[in-house]
């Protein structure tokens, strides 16, 4: 297994305004093995993929493939030299189908026209092959999150390229996808191809990985040319720069009187009547596979969909369907998973993106924005939650994902008058030192008397940060345990769609 | 819109349907209407592309014949061409047609004034009030307010020029005043920053391709201090603008406007045109209206005279 | 985002009778435009006299002929997220110049050439600005729009110009089996931008590029290059109607078009065309483009008078477009 | 836990000079269209006779105060990713019903308050029919700009209303200070709206908007009620804008403000108001106002040959866009 890198990054070093994401930085990757790169937030692994992939030209250094040093002037640059990267933000075109999404740029024509019929062949094959069940002749839209994330990692492997970055890609997968894409990447390092694999998730590092590279504040902090005998903690302490004990540090807290009550909620994406309560200073983990409608219940709960039956209160006074607003003034917050359509306001400030539902209890005379206040509260969370950003005025969409991630959270943190937190997928994305750091909010927030539901898709997460936890699936709440009660196999076994065969994932961060 | 085959149906098409001046048209061409029984479709074309429309929509409706004031004289071998052969008899009003060479096509009956004609009316209105008020005329500015894109506004503000300097207004103190648009904003604008230019003139006179180019240029001049006595603004079309400014208490720089008949020019050519598809008695080949002067102290008067 | 979901993976079993209803509610959606127009025009068939007639119809395409040319082109335009507001001062400019140059030359072939080369460089410029040095499309083509304008008055002195060369009216006159040629080549310009749309990669391309710009550059789409080209055809285009209009008019008129932009950019808005890009069917834009025109007849024929013909205007433009509206509001959650 | 506020601040420390030049370009680019529009007006003043003088700035200043007034609420409106081409029809309709009103009261004051209330309904109904029923904003507006300026034509019968009061007048023609009163109601505006934008939440609600409007609402926006409240107050404005015209023109004309939308909206975008919604500056549309009128006088004061004059406007409009472009280009990778 002694090649010489197929892939080497040499001395790069990247700016952007106010931000130096990379400096002075190497590595190198072999073929035929699969290359880990770990990082906190903001250490500029994913601006290291849009340099592999032509998307940004470095300040310094090279790229070297084989040795030969390359200059990519832009994506199709790239593609042409064998490099697919699989962006952390996926780049999909919502109004094509599957097919024209995998083969887009490189549709197959006779006689000038587009020949669909060889092309949803060609494509019917590939993912027959692969073992992927999508239709594609779908559109892009139609899909799920994880769905789309498939199409996005199908159509790189469809390129035939022989160096491939995956930026995150399980972040929205559910679990048999996560597996069916393990089972690709396994496929074609056997295949002699090189490729780059981030992930938050060290276990699926250590499944997967040969060797590593840990990244700190854009520079390089560590290299492992291999994975064997190197412990999650070792890993976890580069990274992080210091030793994270007990990754959840529960603490059993005393819970109040019921403060979220939930009876018979439906709406239209949750056929079914929903019925659920939360007491003050409890956390309880909705967890299911991708698709079991949490995420429908909850938004459904919040009003962001509309109510078509049921009640929701908070303290006993009731939340009106549609409205919003009414659930926020009293208390209850919702932070929904899908961060880019939903969570971030792009072209606004961190500062902005903090502010926004929280800035009405310090207005002045009911109308002015009160900066000072404002100012304090985002410099209170950027530096709570570690949010990596050169400033507080920053436009959120510079950040990285992750880091986009803790600001939408701190918006909801950020509130005052905070009775009933529905937190949806909150640490997806997140690093290791921040995942803690939120799990602490969560806590502190649940000790000062607040309701708390986080949905999560990672059982370990469910089961170590929760007083109870609730199992959905198929649209409806099917179980409930107690922290005692719950086991990682009672959990599953209750999730699971009956028949299914569970084989549980073994994901502890 | 009902009636048999054998029911006479008038087209009576115009260049810019909002224009007061359309409107009355239109307004008197009714009255024909109604006075001899047939129907009158009215249509607004503001471009080549809709007169065409227009004249097609006429034949389906089974119109016999229609009465044209085009956006444009030159397409007049189009329309004549449209006309034959969609079988309709055609008259023009306003203005008149002309040929590929420029020539007026006198083929075609028509009823109007020249706007040079026009043109030159008010600039020897302009000129007989100066006279009268004893300016001098290297004292005295002219606002020529243009909206060079339409041949006729061309038409029509170069006739004034002519006659000014015909009546010895000297030609260097005729300023060009070109307006964006042919509202009476962009004529104040025009206006004003001509006037800024020419800070040496005592006295101003104004004229334009309607009546709310001169009254934007008057409103400019107020604004610089200009009053009734230093300014002669002649507009066309004796519109309600002009006669806005003579109701007002106090008189304005807004002298006069130069009145065409209407009720003539609707009235008479749809009249026309019923006795040609009916009796197929021809109209007249070339009917000449002239316009007349109105100010403040004869407005009511003429207008009454006219009918209107 | 949720809504249509569970269709496409086909994991919620659904019951046949329900699955047929949901296609028939899909066929309604996807056709709901071109049914309100086929009810607007049966209503106006059965009620307004002479609307339903051979030389009615024959006018009523005449008279959308510039529009619908144009509107293909458009179409690409928006697909893509762009945007252009210079094609009505390019139907002037072409006219105008095709006019000159003929005339100067003694060719028609010649002229219609010159103004198709001018129209297409135009539009070349216009994609290269926006392409190439990423200038919003909004002030581009305004600018354009304004400069293109400006070249037709001063090259015709601000006059029509008129042709002295008989050939060239029959482009406009000429009529082939009972409908006109710029009927004839409106309807090659469906068939021929349907194809495109649907069947080439450069229309595929193009809904990509307006669907997710950054996903066509990932994906290796050359951009810039399809963004020019669609610029590029939409001047050639919109050259080709101002030249078919001056053949009409028997003359080049410098201001031809006004307000030119603004009609087809409606027709194909309503005609379902997204401004968000990545959304575009011919059909949409072909019933856009009727719609507009029968409307326009429709109000002509009945005698309306010209100050309503504005407020019913408005009001059916609103009215087409909320029937619409009322699948997306079905769909909501 | 000793490396946190390093990593908070996400920065490796520069040195200060190069800091120092940060700021510079940061500064430079805050401000390129500032600093564009004054080398213009420099160069202006030092090339053309009369350009630099009191009376020509005033009536510069007078040229755009319809224009400045409504970019101020076209700002809010682009900067939720919305689009008014109403405006126009709004200025012509509030003028006309204005002297209306005015005439059968015999009070002005009640004219004036008739033709705001007026106004306001169109924003009213624009809003509604854009948030509640969620027609595309283009279109819908477009739909109103036809129907209003019909209104306009209607109860005017196409004609020019006099105003009989003289008090009318003062409120378009009395001066303050050296500048008329449409001035002073503009910079007042640009004051209002200003703080409006930057400093109350209905401004930064209007921001979040236009970023992602799905984010705004979940994040407790109401979103709806901003949008409508973004077209009342700019159908308000627009009539006050029309009022004022009439007064300086002393009477309601149905056809003023023909294209007055496209001037409107290329102002902002020329100060740099995105069409993508979420970005917006008052001191950027104040700057593209100027800009546009200032060409504009320049030219006329240059007495440019009509016909040049649009490829002049045109010209400069790239240019401006252009440069300010510049920096983007600097920025990009
Ligand atoms: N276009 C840009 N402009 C300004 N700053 C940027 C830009 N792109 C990235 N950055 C900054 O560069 C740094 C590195 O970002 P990058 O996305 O590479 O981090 P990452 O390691 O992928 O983080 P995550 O795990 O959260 O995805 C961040 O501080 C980010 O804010
Ligand atoms: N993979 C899928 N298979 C079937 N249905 C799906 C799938 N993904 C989404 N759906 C549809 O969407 C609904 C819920 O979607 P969603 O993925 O948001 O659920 P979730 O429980 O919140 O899962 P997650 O938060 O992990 O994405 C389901 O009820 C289903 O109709
Ligand atoms: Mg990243
Ligand atoms: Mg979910």
């Amino acid at each position: 297994m002694h090649s010489a890198p197929r892939l080497a990054f040499r001395h790069i070093g990247k700016r952007f305004p106010g931000v130096r994401a990379l400096d002075d930085v190497g590595f190198s990757v072999r073929a035929g093995s699969v290359h880990g790169l770990l990082g906190e937030n903001g250490a500029g692994k994913s601006t290291m993929m849009k340099i592999l992939g032509g998307e940004y030209v470095p300040d310094d250094g090279e790229v070297a493939i084989d040795g030969q040093a390359v200059a990519f002037r832009g994506a199709a640059d790239a593609i042409a030299a064998g490099v697919a990267v699989i962006h952390q933000e996926l780049q999909y075109v919502p109004e094509l189908s599957v097919m024209e999404n995998l083969l887009l740029g490189r549709l197959p024509t006779r006689l000038g026209l587009v020949d669909r019929r060889r092309a949803l062949a060609f494509v019917r094959d590939r993912l027959d092959a692969l073992g992927v069940d999508l239709d594609p002749r779908a559109k892009l839209k139609q899909l799920s999150i994880g769905q789309r994330q498939m199409v996005e990692i199908v159509k790189a492997i469809l390129r035939d390229a022989t160096i491939l970055a995956l930026d995150e890609p399980t972040s929205s997968l559910s679990h048999r996808e996560t597996e069916v894409l393990f089972r690709l990447v396994r496929d074609l390092r056997a295949q002699g191809k090189a490729m780059i694999y981030i992930s938050h998730r060290l276990d699926e590092i250590f499944a997967l990985c040969d060797a590593a590279t840990i990244f700190r504040d854009g520079r390089k902090v560590a290299d492992f040319d291999t994975l064997q005998g190197v412990s999650r903690e070792t890993l976890v302490q580069r990274m992080v720069g210091r030793d994270i004990g007990d990754i959840w540090g529960y603490r059993p807290r005393e819970h109040g009187p019921v403060r979220l009550s939930v009876q018979g909620v439906t709406s239209r994406a949750v056929p079914l009547p929903a019925s659920f309560q939360v007491r003050a200073g409890e956390i309880v983990g909705f967890f299911g596979l991708v698709g079991a409608g949490r995420s429908e219940l909850m938004r459904a709960v919040y009003g962001a969909d509309r109510r078509l039956s049921g009640e929701v209160s908070v303290d006993g006074k009731a939340v009106r369907p549609t409205h919003i607003r009414d659930a926020i003034r009293l208390g209850l917050v919702f932070c929904p998973e899908d961060r880019k359509e939903d969570g971030i306001i792009g072209v606004r400030s961190v500062s902005e993106n903090i502010n926004i539902s929280a800035r009405r209890n310090h207005l002045v005379a009911g109308l002015f924005v009160n900066d000072r206040v404002e100012a304090r509260t985002a410099d209170t969370y950027i530096e709570r939650l570690r949010i990596r950003t050169p400033n507080r005025r920053q436009e959120i969409r510079l950040l990285s994902g992750g880091n986009q991630q803790k600001a939408v959270l701190s918006r909801w943190l950020a509130e005052k008058n905070l009775r009933v937190l529905i937190v949806d997928e909150p640490t997806r994305g997140i690093d290791v030192g921040a995942k803690n750091e939120i799990y602490a909010v969560l806590y502190e927030l649940a000790a000062r008397g607040v309701a708390v539901v986080m949905i999560s898709s990672e059982l370990p997460e469910v089961l170590g940060v929760s007083d109870r936890v609730i199992a959905m699936s198929r649209g409806r709440i099917v179980a409930q345990f107690a922290r005692g009660e719950a086991s990682e196999e009672r959990v599953l076994a209750a999730a699971l769609p009956e028949g299914a065969a569970p084989s549980a994932r073994q994901v502890t961060p | 819109s009902s009636g048999s085959n054998d029911q006479v149906k008038i087209g009576f098409v115009v260049k810019q349907p909002e224009e007061p001046w359309f409107q009355d048209e239109w307004k008197y061409a009714e009255q024909a209407a109604k006075e001899k029984g047939f129907t009158l479709v009215k249509i607004g074309a503001p471009d080549g592309g809709q007169v065409l429309t227009a004249i097609d929509n006429l034949k389906s409706q089974h119109a016999q014949g229609f009465i044209i004031c085009t956006p444009d004289v030159k397409l007049g071998p189009s329309i004549v061409a449209k006309a034959k052969a969609d079988g309709l008899k055609l008259m023009t009003v306003d203005d008149r047609l002309v040929d590929g060479a420029g020539q007026p096509l006198a083929s075609v009956p028509h009823m109007g004034i020249s706007a040079t004609k026009i043109g030159e009316q008010v600039g020897q209105a302009i000129a007989d009030e100066m006279k009268k008020r004893g300016w001098k005329p290297e004292d005295t500015g002219a606002l020529r307010i243009a909206y060079d894109q339409l041949p006729t506004a061309k038409e029509r503000t170069d006739g004034a020029v002519d006659a000014l300097t015909a009546a010895g207004f000297p030609k260097a103190n005729i300023v060009n005043a070109p307006e964006a648009k042919t509202d009476t904003e962009n004529a104040f604008n025009a206006a004003n920053i001509a006037i800024t230019q020419n800070p040496t003139y005592k006295h101003w006179v104004a004229f334009g391709l309607n009546d709310e180019a001169v009254l934007g240029a008057v409103r400019a001049a107020e604004g610089r201090g200009f009053r009734a006595s230093d300014m002669i603004g002649v507009g066309i079309g004796g519109s309600q603008s002009a006669l806005n400014e003579f109701a007002k208490p106090e008189a304005t720089g807004f002298f006069g406007s130069v009145l065409i008949s209407p009720k003539r020019h609707g009235y008479e050519t749809s009249i026309n045109m019923y006795e040609w598809i009916k009796n197929g008695k021809a109209p007249p080949a070339l009917t000449l209206t002239t316009g007349q002067l109105i100010t403040r102290d004869n407005a009511a008067q003429v207008r009454k005279d006219m009918g209107l | 985002m949720t809504d249509t979901r569970a269709t496409a993976l086909g994991t919620t079993p659904d019951s046949p009778a329900s699955r047929r209803r949901a296609m028939l509610w899909q066929m309604v959606d996807d056709y709901s435009l071109i049914l309100i127009f086929v009810a607007l025009f049966v209503v106006l068939s059965a009620t307004v006299q002479y609307f339903f007639s051979w030389d009615n119809m024959a006018g009523l395409l005449l008279s959308v002929s510039q529009i619908g040319m144009v509107a293909c082109t458009m179409m690409f335009c928006l697909a893509s997220r762009d945007f252009d507001l210079s094609v009505g001062s390019t139907v002037a400019f072409a006219g105008v110049f095709c006019a000159i140059v003929a005339n100067a030359t003694g060719s028609v072939v010649v002229g219609v050439l010159a103004a198709l080369v001018a129209g297409a460089l135009v539009g070349l410029v216009n994609g290269a600005v926006i392409a190439k040095l990423r200038i919003n499309a909004l002030i581009t083509t305004l600018a354009t729009m304004e400069i293109v304008r400006g070249l037709a008055f001063i090259s015709s002195h601000g006059q029509a110009v008129g042709v002295s060369n008989e050939a060239f009216f029959a482009l406009g006159s000429a009529s082939v089996a009972g409908l006109s040629v710029p009927v004839w080549i409106t309807l090659g310009c469906f068939a021929l931008f349907g194809v495109l749309l649907n069947k080439t990669i450069y229309g595929r391309n193009t809904l990509a590029i307006g669907g997710n710009p950054d996903a066509a550059r990932l994906a290796g789409v050359a951009v810039d290059r399809v963004r020019i080209a669609i610029f590029l055809i939409q001047g050639l285009v919109a050259a080709l109607a101002g030249v078919i209009l001056a053949s009409r008019m028997t003359s080049g008129q410098p201001n031809a078009g006004q307000g030119f932009e603004l009609n087809v950019i409606s027709a194909c808005v309503l005609g379902g065309v997204s401004l968000m890009g990545g959304r575009a069917t011919i059909s949409g834009v072909i019933v856009g483009v009727l719609i507009m025109g029968t409307v326009q007849n429709a109000m002509s024929l009945m005698n309306i008078d010209a100050f309503y013909q504005y407020v019913v205007r408005g009001t059916i433009l609103l009215i087409a477009v909320l029937v619409d509206q009322l699948k997306n509001r079905r769909q909501a959650r």
